[in-house]
């Protein structure tokens, strides 16, 4: 009996990592991974765990606590002629690093007149949900998606985590991805010739045509749980994976716009500024027309994340929360 | 700088024991103890999910907080790290308070918004409880700013670890203080690791106290396993600093027994280095000295114990009984309320 | 003869900011004033010239180069009971401190849970049009905005230079004031009586009936002027001046919107997630039954500020540009 | 630690003098009084408005570019700062399009995107021009990682300031480049000053040289006044790079004649000071200690500055002529255009 899963294999979103990074170390020799404890500690978050024994600690390279320096190690290496992949163990600590992420990596291809690409990758931990409170746990994914000159991809999925590393590494310019903490432990299936993915593009998760949810990263199956529970009360909504946040692939969610009439955005970011304002920005820009009601945001709240479990449960999106603006905004005539 | 010093073991005569001697040496073993056991407690009730986040213990460095905190006085200042129970609990915030705080609960002293690595206490100046690794430095040093410029002869005491101190921050932070001659004491806790990092990967020099004077202030390094020596150590230094002399490096050397955190499968050092650490024990080492010297008895400890055992249980009960914040309050103490008139 | 002008007198936008320091100086003990080159070099943009004479190196404080020290510095010395202003020289260097500013400044008082409030501000120059490329021009005023914890002031007038210093000086919590280069050596006029003004609320700065046109800080200029133009043609804008990013004032323009039914904002930052992002979502999420056509962005190119004088121009929002559009969404109809 | 190294003045006694000692003086003499001329030409263009936004200027310090750069290979890689005219040009961009970019011309070496702080050149490895203090030093340690991975035996050369080696990432980068023996050649341009901050208020070791020893690797301060002190100082600095040994520190101990940039009153220092430091221009004292020493004549300076004279005006020439990008392509190079298959 074949239900299609005879070429699928089931793996966590951190050994999808570990697999990509393992495969890039493997078949291209100018791939080297650095940054705190990646090594010999086996990783923060144990995503690198084991690879040091395979690849040795020239390529699987411990640092000191430096961000901005082993980040600007990381841009001169590229130049150099290597594939760094670079991994700040979280998104708060790449705020000792945002001047070489701002004035450096994202402007040195520009600055020099086209001269110099930087092919660097930075990985990081990013997003709230574990009680590590107000300087480990933002979610700042879309904070730098403002920058031109950097590429930021946010995978949710297994297939996104496992594929789209490949696919930065072959990019001539600097990609940030960004792993929300909370999907490390996730399950999915995989084919067992999964290959690389693509950056630039959206994709819809969950076909429906009553409204249309957008969201990204780990926010998504909250988004799809919430969709799959509405189902059951004759509410379908379409749910939007953005995956990249820039460059930002608007079509994908102009479409559904125009064909569901009704948006909502779930972005676990703070609200003012954030990429979810750019997305209904994007869509006033440009479907106006096509709306029938006003496009709705959740977001975290705005307050530097607190440890309480309960404080922070409430400070980020929550499904219920997102069927509750659903069922208003699908009530709602335009 | 000075080079290391070290208070001598025990010898075997014994000899005349001042009342105040005795105290004192129960109080700083007292003190250790009640790290010791509070940070088993923590561990305990990380296992049973009472608390978490990221929890950081401080068994086998006890003795730098106890020596350390033994030297300032209430109005000084204290910046502290992410594995910081000791220091707070040497400072004077209660056990209860710190666990309602990892509890999560509103009487928390830090109303269950900071946790584990940001407990909190304007009364005894407790300025954190920050996870930034460095990243208290810099506000240590306008701390001692506004002391400096406000004439206050007051010292500004500044924990931070081996790992720390590759960091930028110290760099600036040292040069800094020098220039501006500002009344810091910095306490290097270096305890041979950064997470799963040994200081020879960290560390081009390893020697950290050489690597401070380099600045051109005054260093020095203590064997952290024995509370007198980090005790005499920063009483000399604290001195320095309330002299208005300027900032005061204070490397202490010591080990952390258990894992960096709740997480490391502590892949990075083997098990005969722990246990060889384990030896120098400031606890162990202290309470044997202690006793060769007759300065206390076995029964003294017993006591000690069981006070310790008595304060933590009232801990655990008082944080399992304090409250949590209403929901509605989330976003408050993003800003102050109230604005002066 | 009384024109109204006897108790005004004329004064740049740059010596308006030294005023403010030098009465902050005068009148509390406990402010200081603290960057690089504030002291002997007179400032980098000469806004500081002429302090240290008056009050010493004590309170006028040259740092070495250390942002992320000197920052944090001031947390500390805010704790310690003093009034620290702290000056970064022009907002890219700010990345170098961007730890210290959203880890320490902005989640203090969270953290603590109430315990310890950090009365700091932190002035630094912003903004292009000065060629000074792409590690010295742009517009980040509206990205710190995304944090919680500060407010962001962007004063555009002499008056609001003038005024607002003193208000957030009376905050208690963090402040971070960006002047745009290009607005020092404005000329204003302002009563010589002039005091502290409010840091919490918009401004109309020209009342008009046809549309909105909600701007900032030296984008507010080119707003007017376009106004002035578009007037002679009958169509009457109105300008708001948002003033402060963080917390924004959204009651004004949405009064606004509601009135003239279309809104186009003029942003110098970059536009992906951008506070224009965020104002536009506002006015979608708080008034789209309002608007008779989709709210507009003008804002800069997404690009690494160019040196060369023609780029810039073209990268920068311009008044030919924001006329051309007004025409454009004035005659739509809706 | 090496100690301050200075060629001795000439002395009265001629020598003979060989063809190529005499060339290669030529070449120096030559080297340092392009720069000089162009810096002028600089300055004139900017108050004649054909240059705009920040302009930073070598007068005083070329004896450092072109000292250091005699010691690099065509393989080698430089990074420099805002004030790298001199670097460039030695590198051997050619003045036109050094001057085509501050004219904002597609033909300049940036395509006029970058102006005066960001010069750039793939064919020399001249990774910039960086306007950041401090910026460029973590990337030049990644051009050295990349070499040591790659085995290739190049040289990083990296210029920084007296006020860069504040900023935390100078203390950051030399740790790592002693723990990871990469192939860097430092150069601390030490010009005493930091806009308008003399190194007393900047540094609380003003010893540059000895401050970076403190990190364990070679260093070395030269009279940076003195053309030929440093060439052979930046020589034996390359060869120990090149060779494996790690990295390599070099204080070049100079001044800089002009104002910070164009917009700078120089309130901080005296004329006086400024009067006493030309005094030891190394162009002056070179061509003097030539002149004495037989090894050129007067003529031969009169035909070095013609040249100089000749090469300026072409540039300027060059980029007068030359055109502006469409405006059209203002966002291209935010990404590279094409990806691979
Ligand atoms: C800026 C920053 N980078 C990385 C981390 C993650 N991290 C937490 S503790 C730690 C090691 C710090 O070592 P050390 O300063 O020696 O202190 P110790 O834990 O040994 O007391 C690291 C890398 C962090 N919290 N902050
Ligand atoms: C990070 C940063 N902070 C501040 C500035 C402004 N700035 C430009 S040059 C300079 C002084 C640098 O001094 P130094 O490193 O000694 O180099 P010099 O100009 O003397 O060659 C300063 C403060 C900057 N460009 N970058
Ligand atoms: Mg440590
Ligand atoms: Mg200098």
């Amino acid at each position: 009996m074949s239900n299609g899963m005879e070429h699928m294999r089931k793996l966590t979103y951190r050994e999808a990592v570990r697999e990509a990074m393992r495969d890039a170390l493997r078949k291209d020799e100018r791939v080297f991974l650095m940054g705190e404890d990646v090594g010999r500690y086996g990783g923060c978050f144990a995503v690198s765990k084991g690879l040091i024994e395979e690849f040795g600690p020239e390529r699987i390279r411990d640092t000191p606590l430096c961000e901005s320096t082993f980040v600007g190690a990381g841009i001169g290496a590229a130049l150099g002629g290597m594939r760094p992949i670079v991994e700040i163990m979280t998104v708060n600590f790449s705020l000792l690093a945002a001047d070489q992420i701002l004035n450096n990596t994202a402007t040195y291809l520009h600055m020099s007149g086209g001269l110099f690409n930087v092919p660097l990758i930075i990985r990081m931990a990013t997003g709230g949900g574990r009680q590590l409170a107000a300087q480990h746990s933002h979610c700042l994914s879309g904070w730098y998606a403002h920058i031109p000159g950097i590429k930021v991809l946010t995978p949710a999925t297994v297939e996104d985590a496992r594929g789209m590393l490949w696919t930065a590494l072959d990019d001539p310019d600097p990609v940030l991805i960004f792993e929300n903490s909370g999907l490390y432990n996730m399950e999915g299936f995989l084919p067992i010739d999964a290959g690389p993915v693509d950056i630039d593009s959206a994709r819809v998760r969950r076909a429906g045509k009553d409204l249309t949810i957008i969201s990204y990263s780990a926010s998504l199956f909250k988004a799809l749980d919430a969709a799959e529970t509405l189902s059951k009360e004759g509410i379908e909504a379409e749910v939007i994976d953005l995956r990249t946040l820039r460059p930002l692939d608007e079509r994908t969610f102009l479409d559904s716009a125009a064909r569901t009439h009704r948006v909502l955005i779930v972005d676990e970011g703070w609200r003012s500024g954030s990429i979810s304002a750019e997305v209904s920005a994007r869509i006033m820009e440009k479907a106006f027309f096509e709306l029938d009601a006003a496009v709705e945001r959740i977001c975290s709240a705005e307050v530097p994340m607190p440890y309480a479990k309960h404080l922070e449960e409430a400070a980020l999106p929550r499904m219920e929360k997102i069927i509750e603006v659903v069922r208003k905004m699908v009530r709602s005539h335009g | 700088m000075k080079t290391e010093r070290t208070t001598k073991l025990a010898s075997a005569e014994k000899r005349s024991v001042s009342p105040m001697e005795r105290e004192h040496a129960l109080h700083l073993l007292r003190s250790m103890i009640r790290i010791r056991r509070f940070e088993a407690k923590c561990a305990e009730l990380y296992s049973a999910m009472k608390i978490r986040g990221f929890l950081h213990l401080y068994d086998g460095e006890e003795a730098v907080a106890v020596g350390v905190m033994e030297a300032l006085t209430p109005e000084d200042a204290v910046v502290a790290t992410y594995r910081e129970h000791g220091h707070a609990l040497m400072r004077g915030i209660s056990a209860g308070a710190i666990l309602a705080e990892m509890y999560g609960k509103q009487e928390g002293c830090s109303r269950g918004r900071g946790g584990s690595m940001h407990l909190f206490d304007d009364k005894t100046r407790f300025y954190g409880g920050n996870a930034i690794v460095g990243g208290g430095i810099p506000i240590a040093l306008g701390l001692a700013l506004a002391d400096k410029m406000q004439n206050k002869p007051r010292v500004t005491c500044c924990f931070f670890g081996d790992g720390a101190a590759a960091e930028g921050e110290f760099h600036e932070c040292l040069n800094l203080a020098v220039l501006w001659q500002l009344p810091v004491f910095f306490v290097c806790e270096n305890n041979l690791y950064a997470m799963g990092t040994a200081i020879r990967y960290s560390h081009s020099v390893t020697d950290l106290a050489r690597r401070a004077a380099s600045y051109g202030l005054t260093t020095a390094a203590v064997d952290a396993m024995d509370v007198q020596a980090v005790e005499a150590a920063a009483e000399e230094a604290a001195v320095f600093v309330r002299s208005g002399k300027g900032p005061y490096f204070l490397e202490c050397r010591t080990y952390r027994f258990r894992a960096h955190s709740m997480f490391d499968p502590e892949l990075y050092r083997t098990k005969a280095e722990v246990e060889e650490w384990k030896k120098r024990c400031p606890i162990l080492t202290f309470s044997r000295k202690c006793l060769s010297d007759g300065i206390m008895s076995d029964a003294d400890i017993g006591e000690i114990e069981r006070e310790a055992a008595l304060e933590i249980n009232e801990a655990v009960a008082y944080a399992e009984a304090c409250t949590l914040e209403p929901v509605e309050d989330l976003t408050r103490f993003v800003y102050s309320e109230g604005r002066p008139a």
